[in-house]
């Protein structure tokens, strides 16, 4: 064929498709092999297939403070994280936490001798890593145990007796992980998919290339997309009844020149309410289901029309224009870029459950 | 409803006509820009925010051979504007004279879902798919090029190739495992 | 050289960034030529500083010196702090004739008359601003000239501007304003940011408004940009017809400055797919927050560009056109709250 | 010549000499300068020409002009004539007529502005309409003010652009803009053309009147506070115009204010208190100049 038509099988919705393609349209798979099937998107064939689900169990509250080590849950719960992916770990063991603490210790020291540029990056010296597993902090037998990393250290103008200060932690957790996916890791795999950091950029660097090189695993941004901040926001309306949320706070940015940002605070019980006339008409449908039992993603969006129809209502600015950015209430606050606080315990299981999902999904298999 | 006819004028000498349709009117000029920039055949673009086409210019608008849909993957509003346009078009059209071309499909706030909705949509209607940058030069020159040859064989310019035909080839098709959820 | 003086100066002078030192000093006239000449701004604040305490103990600068100082200061970089608008309402007859020196007079003399210990400087700017720098003090503590209130007004017009103030000082300063500039009351304009020029700018409206026009608008001219005749924009009329409504609505060209808008709603809830909201009796409530770096260009973009659907809302075109960015919104026009009846469906 | 050589020194003045006799030799200097006379003979022969169409096209321009007054006026048969008449050919007829039709249109402008005409235009279907005050200060435009108002339920004033030390909410109470809004945009007009008419004034005297000062001034400029200086004796006088009616030009009040109260008893002053209040401001310094009165 002439070359211009070269361009035209170069666009990458073919790379996707070829491999699904029956064997008889041979010429496909060779125009494949010349070009390479790199999809733009880094989509490949198998991961097409993983979506966010579609519909998810109402978030009941876990009652997790029961379970979890108070002093643990406090720092999970004070905390702004940021969040990353991890592919699963090769031969991660529990068990060996206490010798992994020494390692990173001593990897941690290392790099800081090496690179005395940095150096201004923190001004501690005599890092002590910490980690350990926190107890309680799963929901099915095939999720592992949640890792919590802990970087102490002396402040630089310290008096002796003063004690050290965390100055760095994290963690790597796993929560309601698909089952399917989890038995399919051959047997050497830990997964722990979600991770999240809280600390100077630095050392968040220097635990994560500690880790790749440890257990060859890889790790990469995890941002909030827009249907998971819309999620969050059902999921959390969803919890007013039992723990208030004092207000649900959204925040759109429009792509206007200058930017323009657009902060939605809705009165709690009205949200709720509204929450609730979105829910019934479902309810009234299949009504053989258990009662609150899933909620869907039709519902989610049903709740998020009525908020901009009735914000268009008003203003007769049309906010499916811009993108959510940020969703706060009291029960915790998303930013697209992946940072998230959750301030309740009760509903950490379910929001972990969600970015347990995203974090599998962003994944690169 | 007047709709846009494929047929119902008589093409130029050596000329392509194009209609990029965005809601944004954004990427449309750079790109209208960079597509007349071609010495080869004589291309006309026609620029439009949405479907229908205002009355007034059915006089002088030449015949499209290509409509071309550019969907901003980060704006919800711009799929639903380019979805409620496609009832405008004459469904002579879908036999390989109209693309989608999406934009912005990287971004990390884009849900995967809307990827999915457009690439169905496309898959429906048996369009090409395309995907382009917007922010770089070398972007627009890509995508340019892309759509100068889709237009020169819908145009009919280009030798023993039909619209009909090359669109078999490009037309965007699902997977088919795109609606199964993978957790539970 | 009092203590408290010293102190002003270096809150002063740590406030003022190091490239605006040197040309705020030049304009005062505390210094002496030779002074002025021997200061080295490259040198660091903290030895700036010190060589101009140094300078206050050898001139015997006194307060009032440092004070003029910081009115300098202020004047020359007023986009600083919040500033609120105020509405002068029903003026006497002879509220127009009202000029300079008679208001300093009448200003201080009715402010001393209610408070004590306070000291009001008042200087007369080049754009015919008059500015009024307050230091508030009570019967029994002396003016603190670490947190001045200032006012700016601009003599026949109803409007002030003020930064600084607090709720107890309010009604005082009301008091004087009203006296010495010959109204009956005043009032909260409901519109407040960071920038002074911008709300000057929109109450005053000094800026480029856009009416309608038989005219051939000097809008399309000036859009007619040299377009390759091989590209044409099929609703070139009516994205031209939505720039025209989004200038009237908003203005042209540069828009001053407004930095956000707030709304608080508290409306029924409309959705005809939506039976039990819809027919609840509650108000739905909500705010709604709007910010940019230049809110009413944002706006102005969103309605040419169709975000926002032409012609723009009231609520929205109230902005610039009530000169005001805090709304209370409710369904029914009576009761005090209700600032704005809203009247789409 | 002398000059150069004297400047320059002589390589300059050789250089110079060379240039001069290569020029020489080039060109024949008796030739060029008959041609140069021939050359001029054309172009005023074409200047003439230019002239000749010009007049004649400012005739045939002029005849347009009345025949279109009168067409206006009279009946439509006479146009038809004209039409005959006129068709001689009609390339030129056609760019005249417009040119006629341009003029005609300037002058109705013109007497429109002249005899107090408001722009206004219908808004929102007809719900609202835009009045436009244009102002103006001797035979200079100057801003335009536009009125936005609802029809609907009452008339009401929703936008405007007029500045906010202009009453405009008490103009349009008192005027009662409901029964007589001629009345009230009389009025108005009469506020912003004064108004605009004291800024030009004031503005004026700033460009031409480099050696008064300007003491104080407000935004409505109906308060003016001027210094002049007394030629010989350096003194210095204080002049306070008030202009407390706001519809009109002139001050209603002047004052001077000086040490030597001997000056302003004088006649030549209190001819000047005269003159200030009588003459445009800017115009009466201007004589005070001459008189010698000022500085």
């Amino acid at each position: 064929m002439e070359p211009p038509h070269n361009s035209v099988v170069r666009t990458p919705l073919n790379s996707v498709i070829v491999q699904r393609r029956s064997k008889s349209k041979s010429y496909r798979q060779s125009y494949r092999s010349c070009l390479g099937a790199a999809s733009r998107l880094g989509l490949t064939p198998a991961l097409t297939a993983r979506r966010l689900n579609t519909s998810r169990r109402a978030p009941k509250s876990h009652n997790i403070s029961e379970k979890v080590n108070p002093e643990h849950l406090a720092l999970l719960l004070k905390t702004e994280w940021k969040l990353s992916y991890v592919s699963p770990l090769y031969k991660f063991r529990h068990t060996q936490l206490k010798s992994y603490s020494r390692q990173l210790s001593a990897f941690i020291a290392a790099e800081k001798q090496q690179g005395l540029a940095v150096e201004v990056e923190g001004l501690q010296s005599g890092f002590r890593v910490t980690l350990s597993v926190v107890q309680g902090l799963t929901e099915t037998d095939d999720d592992a145990e949640t890792v919590l990393i802990q970087i102490h250290a002396n402040p630089l103008f310290a008096r002796q007796d003063e004690p050290q200060r965390s100055v760095w932690s994290g963690w790597l957790t796993c929560i309601n992980g698909n089952t399917d996916y989890l038995h399919s890791l051959p047997k050497d795999f830990t997964c722990l998919p979600l991770c999240g950091c809280s600390g100077s950029e630095y050392l968040s660097g220097l635990v994560k290339s500690w880790f790749q090189q440890t257990f060859d695993c890889c790790f990469g941004p995890l941002e909030i997309n827009h249907t998971s901040l819309q999620w969050l926001v059902a999921l959390w309306t969803n919890c007013h009844m039992e723990s208030s949320l004092q207000h649900l706070k959204m925040s759109w940015t429009l792509p206007v020149v200058p930017p323009l940002q657009v902060t939605y605070t809705v009165n709690p019980q009205d949200a709720w309410e509204l929450w609730c006339s979105v829910r019934a008409g479902r309810q009234e449908e299949d009504e053989e289901e258990e009662e609150g039992g899933s909620i869907d993603i039709k519902e989610v969006m049903r709740l998020m029309q009525g908020l901009k129809g009735h914000f268009f209502r008003h203003f007769r600015l049309d906010l499916s224009a811009g993108s959510l950015r940020q969703v706060t209430t009291a029960l915790g606050s998303a930013k697209c870029n992946g940072r998230i606080k959750i301030s309740n315990s009760r509903y950490m299981i379910t929001t972990l459950t969600l970015l347990t999902e995203c974090a599998l999904l962003k994944m690169p298999i | 409803m007047s709709s846009l006819k494929p047929f119902s004028k008589l093409p130029g000498l050596n000329t392509a006509n194009i209609l990029l349709v965005e809601s944004e009117e954004q990427f449309q000029q750079s790109l209208a820009d960079a597509l007349v920039e071609e010495t080869s055949v004589t291309v006309n673009v026609r620029l439009a925010k949405s479907l229908p086409l205002p009355l007034e210019n059915e006089e002088s608008r030449p015949r499209i051979d290509l409509v071309v849909f550019i969907i901003n993957l980060t704006s919800e509003l711009s799929f639903q504007s380019a979805d409620a346009s496609l009832k405008y078009l004459d469904p002579g059209y879908f036999l390989g004279k109209v693309c989608f071309l999406v934009t912005n499909a990287r971004n990390a706030s884009v849900p995967t879902e809307r990827l999915d909705t457009v690439r169905k949509l496309a898959a429906s209607l048996h369009c090409p798919l395309l995907f382009a940058e917007d922010q770089t030069p070398d972007g627009v020159t890509n995508a340019t090029e892309r759509l100068l040859t889709i237009l020169k064989v819908a145009a009919g310019l280009v030798p023993l190739a039909t619209a009909l035909y090359l669109s078999n080839l490009t037309q965007c098709t699902v997977p088919l495992d795109i609606d199964q959820p993978s957790f539970d | 050289m009092e203590d408290s003086t010293r102190r002003v100066l270096q809150r002063l002078i740590r406030r003022i960034p190091t490239p605006q030192l040197k040309t705020t000093l030049e304009k005062w006239s505390g210094m002496t030529v030779a002074q002025r000449g021997s200061m080295d701004y490259t040198q660091t604040k903290w030895a700036l500083t010190e060589k101009l305490l140094s300078l206050c103990e050898e001139n015997d600068w006194t307060t009032k010196h440092i004070t003029e100082l910081e009115m300098i200061y202020v004047i020359d970089n007023p986009n600083q702090g919040m500033w609120h608008g105020f509405q002068l309402l029903d003026p006497e007859d002879d509220a127009h004739s009202v000029e300079l020196t008679q208001f300093k007079e009448q200003f201080k003399s009715h402010l001393g008359e209610l408070v004590r210990h306070v000291s009001v400087k008042i200087k007369k700017h080049t754009d015919e601003a008059v500015w009024i720098r307050i230091a508030w003090g009570d019967s029994f503590s002396r003016p603190n000239h670490l947190k001045p209130t200032y006012v700016v007004h601009h003599l026949q017009t109803p409007y002030v501007f003020v930064t600084g103030l607090t709720s107890k000082q309010k009604p005082l300063l009301s008091q004087a304003l009203v006296l010495s500039t010959r109204h009956h009351t005043i009032k909260d304009a409901n519109l407040s940011g960071r920038k002074l020029t911008a709300i000057r700018d929109l109450l005053m409206k000094q800026y480029q408004q856009v009416f309608p026009t038989n005219f051939p608008s000097p809008l399309a001219e000036k859009n007619e940009t040299v377009s390759n005749p091989k590209i044409e924009r099929e609703q070139a009329g009516p994205g031209a017809h939505r720039h025209q409504m989004a200038c009237e609505a908003f203005g042209d060209g540069m828009l001053p400055q407004l930095q956000s808008a707030v709304y608080k709603l508290e409306t029924k809830f409309k959705d005809h797919t939506n039976r039990t909201m819809t027919e609840r009796d509650e108000p739905f409530k909500c705010i709604v927050k709007f910010e940019s770096t230049n809110l009413l260009e944002s706006l102005r973009y969103c309605a040419a560009s169709g975000i926002a659907s032409t012609p723009v809302t009231p609520l929205l075109s109230s902005i610039p056109l009530k000169g005001r960015n805090y709304f209370v919104i409710t369904d029914n026009g009576p009761g005090p709250s209700s600032q704005m009846h809203q009247s789409q469906n | 010549m002398e000059g150069t050589s004297t400047k320059g020194g002589v390589l300059s003045l050789l250089s110079l000499l060379e240039v001069q006799a290569r020029s020489r030799r080039h060109v024949p200097p008796q030739r060029s300068r008959v041609k140069e006379l021939r050359a001029e003979a054309e172009a005023l022969r074409v200047r003439r020409e230019q002239l000749k169409t010009e007049i004649q096209t400012h005739q045939s321009l002029q005849r347009l002009r009345t025949s279109l007054d009168r067409q206006s006026t009279h009946d439509e048969e006479e146009e038809e004539e004209e039409e005959e008449e006129m068709d001689e050919d009609s390339e030129n007829s056609q760019l005249l007529k417009l040119m006629a039709r341009h003029t005609r249109v300037k002058d109705l402008l013109l007497a429109h502005h002249l005899i107090g005409g408001y722009d206004i235009v219908k808004t929102r279907h007809g719900k609202g309409v835009c009045v436009s005050v244009a102002t103006a200060y001797e035979g200079v435009c100057l801003e335009t003010y536009n009125l936005e108002m609802d029809l609907k339920p009452t008339l009401r004033i929703c936008r405007h652009n007029v500045p906010p030390f202009v009453p405009l909410s008490s103009l349009a109470e008192q005027g009662d803009m409901q029964t007589d809004i001629r009345a009230f945009l009389e009025t108005l007009s009469q506020h912003l053309n004064a108004f605009a008419g004291r800024k030009q004034q004031l503005k004026l005297v700033k460009e031409q009147h480099k050696t008064i000062e300007v003491m104080e001034s407000n935004a409505l400029c109906s308060i003016l506070v001027l210094m002049f200086t007394v030629p010989k004796t350096k003194t210095a006088i204080l002049c306070t115009l008030n202009y407390s009616d706001h519809t009109a030009c002139l001050p209603a009040r002047v004052q001077f204010e000086c040490d030597v109260k001997e000056i302003l008893e004088s006649t030549e002053w209190r001819k000047n208190c005269s003159l200030l209040m009588e003459t445009p401001l800017h115009k009466a310094l201007m004589t005070m100049k001459k008189m010698g009165n000022i500085v």
